[in-house]
């Protein structure tokens, strides 16, 4: 059995509330009341996300169009595990497709 | 029960207790201090049990907001279990200000805000600074306007551990003194009326302008404290952060952009004390 | 709160042609820290305090060398009395010190059962009082 | 009376005696609304009143706090959601959280502790597994006496925490004890419940669903299409019922004002809004064998705080007198009150939840661990 495809979409922008400290970004979700402390890339993937359902080999994309990746990693695999530990924590939401 | 109440800063208490002696000692300390009509909150020094009672004289802390775990006190110690009980009433139960686990004192309208464990010096320090022309503001809480981001005192009695309580005696000769606590969960314990501005002026706030880390027991350094670690540490020493949301967030996150914050290590309160004031001076 | 996704990282918007680097670390490197309620980090100065070991939850049980909950036949297990230790000899433990009355192993296994008590748990209150980061 | 927690019955019931309060009235009825946790509805329910300053501040301090458990209780509803998105049966959220996530009167200024929820008994292992492997909750006891006890006789499985949320959930699968005399119809009781109304307005995560709310006899085990993207709760009768349960039938009354306030908002907002909601709650109650449970319940409410119920419902019953006593047993300093009173209630407690044999093992078990911990 092949495993569908998984699509992330993100919070919505108007639930969360981003504050660029220094190295440390926070992130208050107001649903939860709940505050994160992120580090790259993590902002920078909730930006990407936009409002749209996407897949990690998009996102991964998308990122590489803004920033420069670097080749050393396995750029999706970091990505998915990064989609993971958010839609753990709610910051981001499994979705069966993009509609 | 037999009652006392005073009001400490913005918060006001009821304390009723069993035994009339910490309620005549209560008053004594805090005979300076306003009289509410209205209690925030109430704190009950009871006797833990029918069998203990007989056993050995103890004291529960009980009140409004109780945790579990908390062991009775022997009955020499009553004045400390005040003291832990209206705290703790604190730490649970207020929600008017961002609270935070730190002493701070005042000079021309701006706070200093000195935070860390218990033995790191913030409660000595505030109460020698108190001694040398600041004001004294509070040795255990500092309470942080959600509006405005100002601090507001909370000068309950100075609470001096150990060697402070012979070096406060030396600093403060004029000021007055409670008995005597040995042995206590803390070691020894004196309780110090705090000088006559810091209960006069309690209810002018002030603007937070620096805050410091200090840690007792190393060579004198300085190191400067990002906002990111200064965000996770005020977090942890907040007991209502988390239940304030958004208006807590909002608070803090002013607080650590704007405040600048340094940790720092000493070795006496002298060293202590000329390291705040040459950073008061570079910093502010 | 109109703003707040104008504060949202500033380096997205930038033109591609002056692309930063992104560091996105290792997969198995967690980027996220979440707030914990600092319920009890100021109970250290408000309370006085006890951890039994183990708490009632746990009684008639030994205690393993990670600071499990086993049964008694469980070998290389520590038995344990329910004893209460205080938050200060907890603490001096924890740095490294010795719990009063015990073995030096004893003492470790103690140390790790105390770590891993959850809220609701007998003890948890004070231990989470003696974790005020410095 | 004096000294009793009469003052804060009177205050919920009508706001307006407040206004005779002086400083030391106030001062009881907000030790005693604390002690009850009943400070957050009472915060609720003089919103409008003229008050001191002194007391606004507390009260506005009171909703402040109320705000903050709704937030985290419906976030941790979403939780469970979100860890139970594979498990394809009903899961109904069950008192506090159920009243926030359908916006009921109950629920406004409510104090809200664990998340309740209910699911298919034969279902318990493959919900525990979900909320162990994919939810990060962990078990608070890892006593077996007390797993075995939990597992054999309970109306739940034993408690789980949140390893980084501090959280705890409780897993029903039926709303009394197994052990209890009455015996509820537990596939009732799924089967019947139904979404809560996003006009409501309590804001379930997900909840963008037209609701399908679900047939009386639709089997819980073979889900609907639509179970996706929520949680359930209880049909209004069987909220009730599952209320009075608690209140009458289980427990030692601790608590107990707070439940029946619960009871009389229940009453009170179903009735007004369906006219043969005491008529269908009758009868469903016998149905679960829980009318006399109900019965007085509403009875109390009705004494306490006013509740209207129909005529037959009324009536005085000898032991009702010594349910109020019980009720009502705290001081203004928010001690409680009446020791030989709250005894009874204890042992009661106990002889509801078990047969008397097995109190005598139960308690028997419990005493050898703890010689043995000597």
């Amino acid at each position: 059995m092949v495993a569908p495809t998984k699509y992330y979409i993100a919070e919505p922008a108007d639930q969360l509330w981003v504050e660029p400290l220094d190295a440390i970004t926070l992130i208050y979700q107001r649903r939860s009341g709940i505050t994160h402390m992120v580090v790259e890339p993590v902002p920078e993937i909730l930006t990407a996300m936009g409002v749209d359902a996407v897949t990690a080999a998009a996102l991964v994309a998308k990122l590489s169009d803004q920033f420069d990746l670097g080749t050393d990693e396995d750029a999706e695999a970091v990505v998915t595990a990064r989609l993971e530990e958010l839609a753990e924590l709610g910051l981001v939401h499994r979705t069966q497709c993009d509609a | 029960m037999h009652e006392f109440r005073v009001q400490v800063g913005p918060a006001a208490f009821r304390i009723g207790s069993r035994w009339r002696q910490p309620v005549e000692q209560l008053a004594a300390l805090y005979a300076d201090y306003p009289k509410p009509e209205i209690p925030d909150f109430t704190v009950r020094l009871d006797a833990p049990s029918l069998l203990r009672r007989f056993l050995r004289k103890s004291v529960a802390i009980n009140g409004d907001f109780m945790l579990p775990d908390a062991v009775p006190l022997p009955f020499g110690q009553a004045l400390l279990a005040a003291e832990m009980g209206m705290n703790l009433q604190m730490a649970l139960g207020w929600r008017r200000h961002l609270l935070l686990h730190a002493s701070a004192v005042e000079r021309e309208g701006r706070a200093l805000i000195m935070t860390g464990a218990s033995g790191s010096g913030k409660s000595t320090l505030s109460a020698l600074l108190g001694q040398r022309g600041w004001r004294f503001m509070g040795d255990e809480f500092v309470l942080l306007d959600l509006d405005s981001g100002a601090a507001t005192p909370f000068p309950r009695m100075i609470s001096l551990k150990n060697e402070a309580i012979a070096a406060m005696q030396v600093a403060a000769p004029a000021a007055r003194f409670g008995p005597l606590m040995t042995a206590t969960p803390k070691g020894d314990i004196m309780h110090m009326v705090p000088p006559v501005a810091a209960i006069t002026r309690m209810a002018e706030s002030a603007q937070p302008a620096l805050l410091l880390f200090p840690s007792f027991g190393h060579l004198p350094a300085v190191r400067e404290v990002a906002p990111g670690e200064n965000f996770m540490r005020m977090t942890q020493a907040s007991t209502n952060y988390v239940a304030l949301g958004e208006a807590g967030f909002r608070a803090m996150t002013r607080f650590v952009k704007s405040v600048p914050a340094r940790a720092i290590d000493y070795q006496t309160g002298d060293e202590a004390i000329a390291l705040v004031e040459r950073l008061w001076e570079r910093l502010v | 709160m109109d703003n707040q996704n104008d504060n949202l990282p500033n380096n997205v918007t930038k033109l591609p042609t002056s692309r930063r680097a992104l560091m996105l670390g290792a997969a198995a490197a967690s980027a996220i820290v979440t707030v914990r309620p600092a319920l009890a980090q100021t109970a250290g100065s408000v309370l006085n305090c006890q951890i039994p070991v183990p708490g009632p939850h746990g009684s008639g049980m030994n205690i393993d060398a990670t600071g499990k909950l086993v049964t008694p036949d469980t070998a290389g297990s520590f038995t344990a009395t329910g004893q209460k230790f205080t938050g200060e000899q907890v603490k001096k433990a924890l740095a490294g010190g010795q719990l009063p009355g015990t073995t030096y192993d004893q003492s470790r296994a103690y140390v790790n059962y105390i770590r891993r008590l959850q809220a609701g748990q007998s003890g948890f209150t004070c231990y989470a009082s003696l974790q005020m980061p410095r | 009376m004096i000294g009793d927690a009469m003052v804060l019955v009177a205050a919920l019931r009508d706001p307006a005696t407040t206004r005779a309060l002086d400083a030391h009235g106030w001062t009881a009825l907000i030790a005693m609304a604390r002690a009850e946790q009943l400070i957050g509805t009472l915060a609720h329910r003089l919103s409008a009143e003229p008050v001191p300053t002194q007391v606004s501040e507390i009260l506005d301090d009171a909703r402040s706090n109320a705000e903050h458990q709704k937030r985290s209780a419906l976030w941790e509803a979403d939780c469970a959601t979100r860890a139970l998105a594979d498990y394809d049966g009903k899961v109904v959220l069950l008192k506090g959280t159920a009243y926030v996530a359908a916006g009921l009167r109950a629920g406004e200024g409510r104090h809200i502790g664990d998340l309740d929820i209910l699911v298919a008994r034969e279902d318990l292992p493959v919900v525990e597994a979900f909320l162990l492997e994919k939810g990060g909750w962990e078990w608070v006891k890892e006593d077996a006496y007390d797993d075995a006890y939990y597992r054999d006789h309970m109306h739940e499985l034993p408690p789980l925490i949140h390893k980084d949320r501090d959280r705890m959930i409780d897993v029903h699968h039926t709303i009394l004890p197994l052990t209890a005399g009455p015996r509820p119809d537990a596939w009732g009781l799924l089967g019947a419940s139904v979404k809560p109304s996003p006009l409501q307005g309590g804001g379930l995560g997900e909840g963008e669903s037209t609701a399908s709310v679900g047939q009386l006899d639709s089997p819980p085990s073979q889900p609907s299409p639509q179970k996706r993207g929520g949680l359930y709760i209880l049909s209004p009768t069987d909220m009730a019922i599952h209320c009075a349960a608690h209140l009458i039938a289980d427990g030692d009354l601790a608590g107990g004002l707070r439940n029946l306030w619960d009871m009389h908002c229940l009453l009170t907002e179903f009735s007004t809004t369906d006219s043969d909601y005491f008529a269908t709650l009758q009868q469903r109650a016998t149905h679960h064998q829980l009318w006399p449970a109900v019965h007085r319940a509403a009875r109390l409410a009705h004494e306490l705080y006013g509740t209207d119920i129909p005529k037959e419902w009324q009536g005085w019953y000898r032991q009702d007198k010594w349910f109020i006593r019980r009720l009502t047993a705290r001081d203004g300093w928010g001690r409680p009150t009446r020791k030989f009173t709250r005894l009874i209630f204890y042992v009661r407690s106990h002889w509801l939840r078990m047969p008397p044999a097995m109190l005598a093992r139960h308690l028997f078990t419990k005493w050898r661990k703890a010689k043995d911990k000597i």
